[in-house]
């Protein structure tokens, strides 16, 4: 579905544990929305230095309410940009463009499937669990972060009735360690055969690994640095295996954010491999 | 008293537009993209991304680093080469109606020649910009668009290639010592008009890995943080060259930015890294550029081209 | 664990200093009106705005235009002439126990060569900066940083005046096709090191008078804008002549910005700008790049000098 | 007395005609105040694509307060800085440095005074005119503006026992004209010696003319475009007169804004005289 801008205005805010939860009114997305969209947002007000977007997994959707359709969103702050968006009172403007990017896929019949979850990661995970869900699919999560505040969503999880593994690196909640220590049993027990996943590139080539050694698919929804969300920079590619087989540098953002598992080169992320199409010849630059 | 709607046509040569605002190369992809938030016909010309004769990964990521009030990037022209452009890309804009002016970049003459010759049986394109700001492989990596000898055989050869109706426009990089000598160099080897400016050279350095933020250590810079560079550049070349049409190019974010440039000497403008903010930039700095001009008694834009060169009646 | 206290100490060729963040040209005066928000030994040096031979009235106003991140001035080096300066501005830094950066700036080489000869018994000034973006008014008023000769004959004449203990530092401009030709021949002309960069030539033009905004039509664009710009300049002049010291300047803001500065390869920095906004940038930057180093685990700063260049032992 | 810089909180903003009232906690400033000092804010968070301080003279100050003394300016919205301002709410933080610049000299003698204002130029002769009252100067106000939204201070003039003539250039209060063409006869009807000016150029000019004529002094705050307000950067200048008869460039923000208006060359401002110390040869560049 074609994405549109709207002027959009912050409804409410609320802190999640190491994050911030934003309620955006931005009549004209909701209806477009589907799990794995993101929106890209304006931020720093009129005057700012700050020329870019910044890009968030749309978290949930309303389309109605008083202020219109909401947006809503799971805001870490990293740089400048988030810093200023947890700043946001309710009242103020956010310019925001979305829904962005292609979505995950659905499975055509109802399956068993594990959603994955690192960090923020996790926001989109919960509008595709309800997809999956009305399909008939059989959903668990398995959801994990560096320490118990950077958990994201839990509760939404138990919310829909879905079973959910915890793991945290210092052992704060769930599992000490990581998604991975846990997906590989988790997967031949419920015999899933969809594996989604949405977090740090590490644990998304893991994902896609176990998928692969556990036969399963997998859809991967990918974090790269984005200047415009739109397709049209070129900055935001990482190398991605076409359909006929060649590697192409493609943009994350229309392209992506999410791809198969199989599609990405990971290892390679960050680089140009050699037989990528249109690639420097060894030695030419 | 009515308020007239002013006159935004403009003649770049013997290119007449209905309005001045075009895209920047590489900041609108070949145009599609952009379709969705506004149509590509309402506004002067789509400037596509530099296109090259091959296909081109480009560099490896990070690609941009943002700075204040401006962003750097290294992309490397990544890009189709021209077959699968001319089949997939370039029909788009012509279905569509839009004025096209494709940029084309090369890593040697012969290359740049043999890209014109592929456009020139494309009728329907209304002009090209030859991208002169790559390294010359033949010539040790030297930037063509910092050598008039260079940029002049560029032009010339792409000039050769192409029917008379197809203007050029030699788009010209800031970081030289003297702007008007490649300007003249140019001009002087057949190019229709000129496009001022290209990125300026800059880099960043990420403090906490230590190393340079791109992939490709440097990269060009752009944004409203060059714009008073890129005001000076269209300013030099108009008073040098009073006489050839100038599309003025960076850091153009509002209408009057773009009133900006008029001012200094421009007939055109586009509208780069404003896209990436504001997907629908281009369409809104020509609304904003038609209210300034209304605002201010100016009934035909044609008439202040250059207008902050005239000599000043009364000092105060 | 005990955090230790980094050591800031830098070392200029054979002058050494405390630490490494000084005032920029120009963006101080001579010192005493920041004394009032920060004691101006705390930092490395204090550099005087650029002093004549003559005393000068500078341009006529407006002299600024505050830009994108950035500002333009054209202040056209207003100020006493040596001999006031030496008279009564210089002796305040001196009682204060300031170490001075004395910048000379000329419209000839004799000019050039007489500034230092009157400074050269001044035995307590700390070193010279030799400020070669003036128009060479014996040459078309021709920058002299544009031109390596030009350059080169202000530095040696400079060099041969001054006693071989002041250090001279040669200030480069960035508007040129290649930095790298006029650091060359400023060292070679015996410049102890060099500081990189002075301003960019901009302009900006008021929308509703139509005319340039700045009495002087172009001025100098400073500020964070730039400093994409100055990291490449200082990054090209480090890898061109590692030995060489450079003072890093333009568009530092903050103690991380200044740290980027010398990862790219400046054994020290000047805050100018930032200045106007915040009157205690100076100290406050070096609070910061203090705390930047302690927090990155970084003894010495001198260890870090150019890191940004080391090869990348892993890549990822 | 030296200038200082504080963390200032605004602690209340309020419409006045066409004008904004911030009063803004800035411990430290009050006291070393005096009047025709001004203050120069930072303007726009920590992010914001503009580099330099914005200048307002000191409307009144306070030493005490729940948060420490107080400044109150008087902004009239004039580009992106003064929007900003005025954007304002209690709470938020705005860098303040000063006080700046030179105060209006104060007569030895209780002579008697005019204050006159124009727009927003009169904010400072109300601190001014305290002090004048407490040497037992006579006082009397000429307050003018294009329109009545744009007039300021008549109601303190009052507040103070002072007698006011109102001028508006489209009549909507007061006299119809400028204050200048009810000065020359107030000035004599007063017999009064010192006249005080803040307000547009064209207004400094004509008072100081006036008192010339009435043979009365004159002490007019200018207002030039400044980069830092401190001193340091030599935008700010104007042509000058010194004691030594010499004309220079001097610097409005720390050898003013206050001067003597028979010092200021008043039809050559913006421009560099030709008699001007160190200015260009004539043909010379
Ligand atoms: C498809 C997608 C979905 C995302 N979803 C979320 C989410 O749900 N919640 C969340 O907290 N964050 C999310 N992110 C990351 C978020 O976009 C970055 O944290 C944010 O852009 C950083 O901005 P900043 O100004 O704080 O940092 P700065 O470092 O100051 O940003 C500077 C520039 O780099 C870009 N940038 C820096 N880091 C990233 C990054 N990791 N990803 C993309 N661009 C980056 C910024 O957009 C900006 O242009 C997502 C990113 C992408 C690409
Ligand atoms: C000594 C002094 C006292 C002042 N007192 C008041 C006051 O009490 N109330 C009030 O409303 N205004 C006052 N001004 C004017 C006020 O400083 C400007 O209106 C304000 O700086 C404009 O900023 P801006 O961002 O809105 O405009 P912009 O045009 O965006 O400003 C751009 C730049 O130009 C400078 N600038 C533009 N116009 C002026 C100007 N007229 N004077 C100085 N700098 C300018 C700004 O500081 C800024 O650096 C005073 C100015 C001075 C010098
Ligand atoms: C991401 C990016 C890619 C660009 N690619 C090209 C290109 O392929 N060819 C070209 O001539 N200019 C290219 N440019 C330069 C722009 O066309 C323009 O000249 C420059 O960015 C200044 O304008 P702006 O400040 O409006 O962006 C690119 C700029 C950006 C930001
Ligand atoms: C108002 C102003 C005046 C300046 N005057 C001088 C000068 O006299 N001599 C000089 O070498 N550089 C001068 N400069 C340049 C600065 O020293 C510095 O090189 C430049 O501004 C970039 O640094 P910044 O971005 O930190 O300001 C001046 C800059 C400004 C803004
Ligand atoms: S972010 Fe611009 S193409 Fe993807
Ligand atoms: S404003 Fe900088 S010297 Fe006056």
């Amino acid at each position: 579905m074609s994405p549109t801008q709207v002027r959009g205005k912050v409804v409410a805010t609320r802190r999640v544990g190491a994050y911030h939860h934003l309620t955006i009114a931005a009549p004209g997305i909701p209806e477009r929305t589907r799990p794995g969209n993101f929106v890209a947002l304006a931020v720093g007000g009129p005057q700012t230095s700050m020329l870019l977007r910044r890009a968030f997994s749309i978290y949930r959707v309303s389309e109605q309410g008083p202020t219109g359709g909401t947006v809503e969103i799971v805001v870490g702050v990293h740089g400048k940009g988030t810093e200023w968006l947890v700043g946001c009172r309710p009242g103020d403007v956010v310019d925001v463009v979305g829904p962005l990017g292609k979505p995950f896929a659905l499975p055509q019949e109802p399956v068993s499937c594990v959603l994955v979850g690192g960090g923020y990661g996790s926001a989109p995970l919960f509008m595709l669990a309800e997809g999956l869900l009305a399909r008939g699919c059989r959903v668990q999560f398995v959801l994990g972060a560096a320490t118990e505040a950077r958990l994201f969503g839990a509760l939404d999880a138990k919310r829909m009735g879905c079973p959910v593994t915890v793991t945290t690196e210092d052992g704060s909640a769930g599992v000490r360690g990581r998604v991975t220590d846990v997906l590989p049993e988790l997967v031949r027990r419920t015999s899933s055969e969809v594996l989604y996943a949405c977090g740090p590139m590490g644990m998304l080539r893991a994902v896609s690994d176990v998928a692969t050694a556990e036969g399963a698919h997998s859809q991967c929804a990918v974090e790269e640095a984005m200047a415009c969300g739109i397709g049209v920079c070129m900055t935001c590619v990482l190398p991605v295996i076409g359909a006929d087989g060649v590697t192409r540098m493609s943009r994350s953002c229309v392209d992506g954010p999410v791809f198969r598992g199989t599609q990405v080169r990971w290892s390679e992320v960050g680089t140009v491999p050699a037989d990528t199409l249109g690639a420097p010849k060894v030695g030419v630059r | 008293m009515v308020t007239l709607e002013p006159d935004l046509s403009t003649q770049l040569g013997h290119w007449e537009l209905p309005n001045p605002v075009m895209t920047a190369s590489g900041c609108a992809a070949a145009g599609r993209e952009l379709a969705d938030f506004f149509d590509l016909t309402a506004i002067g010309a789509v400037v596509t991304k530099s296109i090259m004769a091959a296909p081109r990964s480009g560099r490896a990521t990070p690609r941009m680093a943002e700075t204040p009030s401006g962003m750097l990037n290294s992309i490397g022209l990544q890009g189709p080469g021209i077959d699968a452009f001319l089949a997939n890309d370039l029909p788009y804009l012509k279905n569509l109606g839009a004025r096209a002016l494709v940029s084309i970049a090369g890593g040697s003459v012969g290359e740049f020649a043999s890209l014109a010759a592929r456009l020139a049986p494309e009728f329907w394109v209304a002009a090209v910009e030859v991208n002169i700001s790559c390294p010359n492989v033949e010539n040790r990596g030297l930037v063509f668009a910092c050598d008039p000898g260079a940029s002049s055989e560029v032009v010339s050869a792409v000039r050769a290639e192409l029917p008379a109706r197809v203007p050029v426009f030699a788009k010209l990089s800031p970081d030289v010592t003297d702007i008007t000598t490649i300007a003249r160099a140019c001009v002087d080897a057949g190019a229709n008009g000129l496009s001022v400016i290209n990125t300026l050279l800059g880099m960043a350095i990420d403090v906490d890995t230590m190393r340079p933020v791109l992939a490709g250590i440097t990269g060009g810079l752009s944004g409203p943080a060059i714009r008073p560079v890129a005001v000076r550049c269209v300013w030099q070349v108009h008073k040098a060259l009073p006489d050839v049409p100038i599309i003025g190019i960076g850091g153009i974010r509002t209408g009057l930015d773009a009133l900006e440039f008029v001012l200094a000497g421009a007939s055109a403008v586009q509208v780069g890294t404003a896209t990436f903010g504001d997907p629908s930039a281009p369409v809104r700095v020509l609304g904003e550029l038609r209210e300034a001009l209304a605002a201010r008694g100016i009934k035909r834009l044609a008439d202040v081209v250059g207008a902050a060169h005239r000599p000043v009646e009364d000092a105060r």
